[in-house]
């Protein structure tokens, strides 16, 4: 998000504003105004989820039957953990410790990779399922045939499954591409407790999806 | 209120029901009321322009920076007569949608590109909506495909047809004749043409028309030739020049009995059993030049004696 | 930018306190799925999730020491999507038919 | 850091490669008045196949097919590439910073990003045109959307790229505004161009991510048919309508809400006066951005939505009648004992004040619900939507064209032939679009592409007005490139505006002011 053009080792402010302050400033409000955008974007899903929810009860009751919690919990410990990590690289950035910033974004890094391959297990589950968004819907085996035998528009639960956990991951993606930005400029040592804009930039993004997926979490897994 | 509408049919097409006439006085209200306010913005506008023209260079103006009370006048006034409007709206709204109790039903089934009406005596009709008049009718409408607006302009009442579920509309004509029934909701590339007709009849005429059968005393040909003015024309024509791009079908000119290339490069005779496959099953073999997907199925829009009939017109078409 | 030191004044324990708590609300949300509270199911759901919400937007993303506007902001995207489900459901509960099958 | 005399933002460098990648806001607006003056040349020449089409009963040109993508493709050219980007981030992204005393926007590269965006999301949407078109309107209405076999998966992927452009630019303003004002600039001294901007940016940023999100969803449904909008799979199309126009609502105040500020600008400057009730006419572009989100339900009063939510949206598009009609009178109010000077870009203003108010009040008429029953989708929408949209918009983007043209280029337009551009759109757009009033009201659907022959007079008129707009239009273009090549220079303030924008060279240099202007007072103090 940020703008900034940077030097190596001091930084300099862009030439439009009128100091370092002014700049961290504007570049907090622009990234919190982006964070609107994605909140309203996820939420138009989570109204439609809510919506269809309230329509076919029982339904979607059926189709959460057929995610794991225990999955979705140990992602959500993830990506909680996650975030505390990229919370405190940004709190030793501040304080000039160079390592220690380090190390925790990396671990935020490996958190966001753990939750992707735990969402490519239960992904790969689900279509070996044949568990597939609308007209891809095709369930195999005993315990998902009689669910859509029950439920005929059962594809739809999993229309929202995939939609909104496939726009979560890929904002994980590029929430974990931005960090390993991060990890690159603080090797070169850009950050300081005089300039941690990007950093700050970035773990409100970070944050953001993480605050997503403490809503996707009870939704899709524990009510359905 | 009558003499109001039957003045202004140059705004509005004739007015054949009583809640078509109540809609008219409240659009010409609103239209004496735009007309007033048009004339005091944009004549204030004019004249002050005018009236304040440059008369030289540096000329000094006035020094206005606001004025609470005519503001608010100005925002108050609009703001009453808003709400007139929108209260005298809804009491039109509300009679256009409160559907009458003991109504004369009939089912509207609408799909590209044409319109069905079913009677509770099972009776159907293709593209024309006969009604008595004086009476309530009330249309319990669907659509088999995409999204269509059942509109007709002489009862100023118009209701979207949606797939999936019924949407409802009601009237109570009030003067015979034969009305312009449109389709109001874009619909895909004969939208335009989906056009119907609204007859209103005498009550003896509509119990003749619906008690007897729909084509007691017709010949086949005759039977045949109904259908196609209710279901087919849209897309088929019945000259030679009645090909894409004006029709969307093959013409029915000298069809029966030609051979006709098919899109997957084969060749058919064209003889009765292949026009009922045509009708029911349109996409299992396609001429040549046209699209599968584009017509739909009349299985179980159509009965046997009119499908027969449908295909005994189209020999006669040379 | 330093002189105002925003955020450097949250001390390490405190963030370290709100990843407990944001785990034992995680615990506490599964366990409360295991019993059936009929109608209220979602609600519980949905208003744990919202404490946690809080939990990661006032010290995570250290909205309680930030500047009142980002709460403005924040609120003014939650408030858009009430309305979206609002008017949405206004209409999809208020659809009246008094269908005949025929 | 300042520039020396004699340099500014045009000939400081040189070479295509430098615009391409200038992070300069009024470069990127340059960019922006080419790439939509191209757009606008595409959909105005839809518009004319359009009327040639419907010139006469039956078919003129096309078959109903390729009408359908003619129809479609002037809406969605005009809405998403033309109007939407038109004054923001044309002339918004050139005036607003200098208006406000500062050297750039907030973010330069996202603001270049943003261009990027648009011509991406373009170029895709273009692409359709190889999978034989769209036919779906430029409102994607479902299932009609989900089943038609044609290029819309790349019309609907070129929208939601466009969106992305909308919102970065929306995200930049209200940065720009709340971080960059110079010194002394209160939100109080801001000029109402830029209020307008403001509400712009916030519908911008708050409502097109639903358009994302629905634009998403209907290309999952086009590809993977998940069932949401589709009624054969359980799901509601009506539900589209409501995702849809809970953005196409608020972006009918992303078209219009700036065309307001310029006209609020050309208004003072040319009358030399105070503009009359600023705070009101400020207050009401930010309370009709907010009304706006409650509103959306007007387009839907025949779609199958509840009668209770039809009444209740009625009741609220009454409320946003009144801060435009607030907006109109004090403008008028504002000429009162001015000394008003009759040049082309005043007489957009008046032009625009004329359109917009017939515009205004068939608007009222068409929130009233039991009136909208019969025009709906007649017509008479297509005529108030054009007297809004054209009438409007279109009228303040010539005005502010050449009102800003001495500031933008530091050569002044040719006044006369201005003037006979705005006569001949003028008069083009009232034979065109008022005979499709009555056109409405006798219940000529809208996106009929024939009609039954008692339509045939009007549509006939209509169509020749059309094509006098045509020539308007390239009248207008004209004087543009005769300004470019011929026109006088021009001072710093040939109008003698009190705006900061014109207490800089024309052309502004490369950090719009020489010197870092500090703000004493309001910006229409013509005492």
């Amino acid at each position: 998000m940020s703008t900034v053009s940077t030097n190596h080792g001091e930084h300099h402010h862009a030439h439009h504003f009128d100091s370092a302050e002014a700049e961290y400033e504007a570049s907090k409000f622009g990234t919190w105004t982006f964070l609107v955008t994605e909140i309203l974007m996820f939420g138009g899903l989570f109204v439609g989820y809510i919506i269809f929810h309230q329509k076919f009860p029982e339904m979607f009751h059926a189709g959460s039957k057929f995610l794991d919690w225990k999955l979705g919990a140990f992602n959500t410990v993830v990506l909680l953990i996650s975030s505390l990590t990229m919370a405190l690289s940004i709190y030793y950035a501040q304080h000039n410790d160079k390592a220690k910033t380090l190390f925790n974004l990396y671990v935020t890094l490996i958190c966001g990779g753990i939750f992707m391959v735990v969402k490519y297990f239960e992904y790969t589950h689900k279509i070996h399922m044949g568990l597939l968004p609308g007209a891809l819907f095709n369930p195999q085996g005993a315990e998902a045939e009689a669910a859509f035998a029950a439920y005929s528009n059962l594809g739809m639960y999993f229309s929202f499954y995939f939609t909104m956990t496939g726009l979560h991951g890929s904002h994980v993606l590029v929430g974990m591409g931005l960090i390993a930005w991060c990890i690159v400029r603080t090797h070169r040592g850009e950050f300081s407790s005089k300039y941690w804009t990007p950093l700050e930039c970035v773990g409100l993004f970070w944050h953001l999806v993480d605050l997503i997926w403490i809503y996707l979490f009870p939704l899709l897994y524990l009510i359905g | 209120m009558s003499s109001a509408s039957s003045t202004a049919s140059h705004f509005m097409p004739f007015a054949a029901t009583k809640i078509a006439a109540g809609v008219d006085s409240l659009y010409y209200f609103l239209l004496v009321a735009s007309f007033i306010s048009c004339v005091l913005v944009i004549g204030g506008l004019i004249w002050f322009a005018v009236q304040y023209r440059r008369k030289y260079e540096g000329q000094k103006t006035a020094y206005i920076s606001h004025n609470t009370a005519l503001e608010f006048l100005w925002s108050f006034i609009p703001f009453v007569i808003f709400m007139v409007v929108f209260v005298w709206g809804w009491i039109v709204y509300y009679q256009l949608r409160s559907m009458p109790e003991n109504g004369l039903e009939v089912a509207v089934t609408a799909q590209k590109w044409n319109w069905t009406f079913t009677y509770k005596n099972g009776r159907k009709s293709q593209g024309t909506l006969t009604v008595p008049i004086g009476q309530d009718v009330k249309l319990i409408m669907t659509s088999s495909d995409v999204l269509h607006s059942f509109y007709v302009p002489a009862f100023r009442n118009k209701q979207d047809v949606v797939p999936g579920r019924y949407t409802a509309l009601w009237f109570r004509a009030e003067h015979e004749g034969s009305y312009n029934l449109f389709c109001a909701e874009y619909c895909g590339d004969q939208h335009s043409g989906m056009l119907g007709k609204v007859n209103v009849v005498s009550r003896e005429k509509f119990d003749e028309y619906l008690g007897t059968e729909p084509y007691k005393g017709l010949t086949p040909v005759e039977i045949g030739q109904k259908v196609y003015g209710g279901a087919c024309i849209a897309c088929h024509g019945l000259t030679v020049n009645d090909v894409k791009p004006l029709k969307l079908g093959p013409t029915f000119y000298m069809l029966f009995g030609r051979k006709e290339s098919l899109a997957d490069g084969s060749t058919v005779d064209v003889d009765e059993d292949y026009l009922r496959e045509s009708i029911v099953n349109p996409n299992a073999k396609v001429v040549k030049g046209y699209d599968a997907g584009v017509m739909p199925t009349y299985a179980g829009q159509l009965d046997e004696d009119e499908i027969m009939g449908l295909i005994e017109f189209i020999k006669t078409v040379k | 930018m330093s002189s105002g030191g925003h955020d450097s004044h949250i001390p390490l324990k405190t963030y370290f306190n709100i990843l407990v708590a944001l785990l034992i609300l995680t615990v506490v949300t599964v366990a409360a799925a295991r019993v059936d509270f009929g109608a209220f199911n979602t609600i519980i759901a949905l208003g744990i999730a919202s404490a946690k919400a809080f939990l990661v937007l006032g010290w995570f993303m250290h909205l309680k020491f930030d500047d009142k506007i980002y709460w403005v902001m924040f609120g003014t995207s939650i408030f858009g999507l009430v309305l979206l489900y609002f008017f949405s459901v206004l209409d999809i509960y208020t659809r009246i038919m008094q269908i005949s099958p025929l | 850091m300042a520039s020396a005399p004699g340099v500014n933002y045009l000939n400081e460098k040189s070479g295509l490669w430098s615009w391409l990648t200038t992070l300069d806001h009024k470069r990127i607006g340059i960019l922006y008045m080419i790439s939509v003056m191209i757009f606008f040349a595409i959909g105005g020449a839809f518009a004319m196949l359009i009327r040639y089409e419907l010139f006469a009963p039956g078919s003129q040109l096309v078959d109903g097919a390729t009408y359908n993508r003619y129809m479609t493709f002037h809406g969605a050219i005009m809405v998403f590439m033309v109007i939407i980007p038109g004054i923001p981030a044309f002339l918004g992204n050139f005036i607003m910073p200098i208006m406000l005393g500062a050297k750039d926007v907030a973010f330069p590269r996202v603001n270049l990003m943003s261009w990027y965006c648009l011509m991406i999301g373009a170029t895709v949407a273009f692409i359709s045109l190889f999978y034989n078109g769209v036919d779906t309107g430029w409102t994607f209405y479902t299932p009609y959307s989900i089943t038609t076999k044609n290029g819309t998966t790349w019309m609907v992927v070129g929208a939601f790229i466009i969106g992305f452009s909308s919102i970065l630019t929306g995200l930049n303003f209200i940065a720009t505004v709340h971080k960059l004002r110079a010194p002394g600039m209160s939100f109080w001294r801001m000029p109402l161009f830029v209020w307008s901007l403001y509400s712009t940016a916030i519908l911008q940023v708050l409502a097109t991510p639903v358009l994302a999100i629905t634009l998403v969803l209907l290309l999952m449904e086009r590809l993977m048919l998940v069932g949401i909008f589709d009624p054969a799979l359980g799901g509601d199309p009506v539900l589209f309508q409501h995702f849809f126009w809970f953005y196409s609502h608020p972006a009918v105040y992303i078209m219009i809400l700036p065309a307001m500020g310029v006209v609020s600008e050309l208004i003072a400057t040319y009358s030399q006066k105070t503009i009359f009730g600023y705070k009101a006419i400020a207050l009401s572009s930010v309370g009709i951005a907010a009304v706006s989100f409650f509103v959306w339900g007007h387009h839907m009063f025949v779609s199958g939505q509840s009668e209770v939510a039809g009444v209740v949206f009625s009741f609220i598009t009454m409320l946003v009648g009144v801060p435009t009609a607030i907006k109109v009178f004090n403008w008028t109010a504002t000429l009162y004992k001015g000394s008003v000077k009759f040049d082309a870009p005043l007489l957009y203003a008046l032009g625009f004040l004329f359109l917009f108010t017939i515009g205004g009040v068939t608007g009222i008429i068409l929130a009233v619900v039991g009136v909208d029953v019969h025009f709906h989708d007649t017509y008479f929408v297509v005529a108030h939507f054009h007297y809004v949209m054209v009438g409007g918009t279109l009228m303040a983007i010539m005005g502010g064209i050449f009102y800003w043209f001495p500031k933008m280029f530091g050569r002044l337009v040719h006044d006369g032939m201005a003037r006979l551009s705005f006569v001949l759109i003028f008069a083009g757009f009232n034979v065109t679009f008022f005979p499709q009033f009555i056109l409405g009201a006798n219940g000529m659907p809208r996106r009929y592409f024939d009609y039954i022959p008692a339509y045939e007079s009007l549509n006939k008129i209509s169509s020749i007005g059309a094509w006098t707009i045509g020539i308007g239009f390239l009248v207008g273009l004209f004087v543009i490139i005769h300004g470019l090549l011929r026109g006088e220079k021009a001072g710093p303030n040939p109008w003698n505006s009190r705006t900061l924008e014109w207490q800089t060279p024309s052309p502004p240099p490369h950090e719009n002011f020489i010197t870092q202007p500090v703000v004493t007072a309001g910006p229409y103090e013509y005492r």
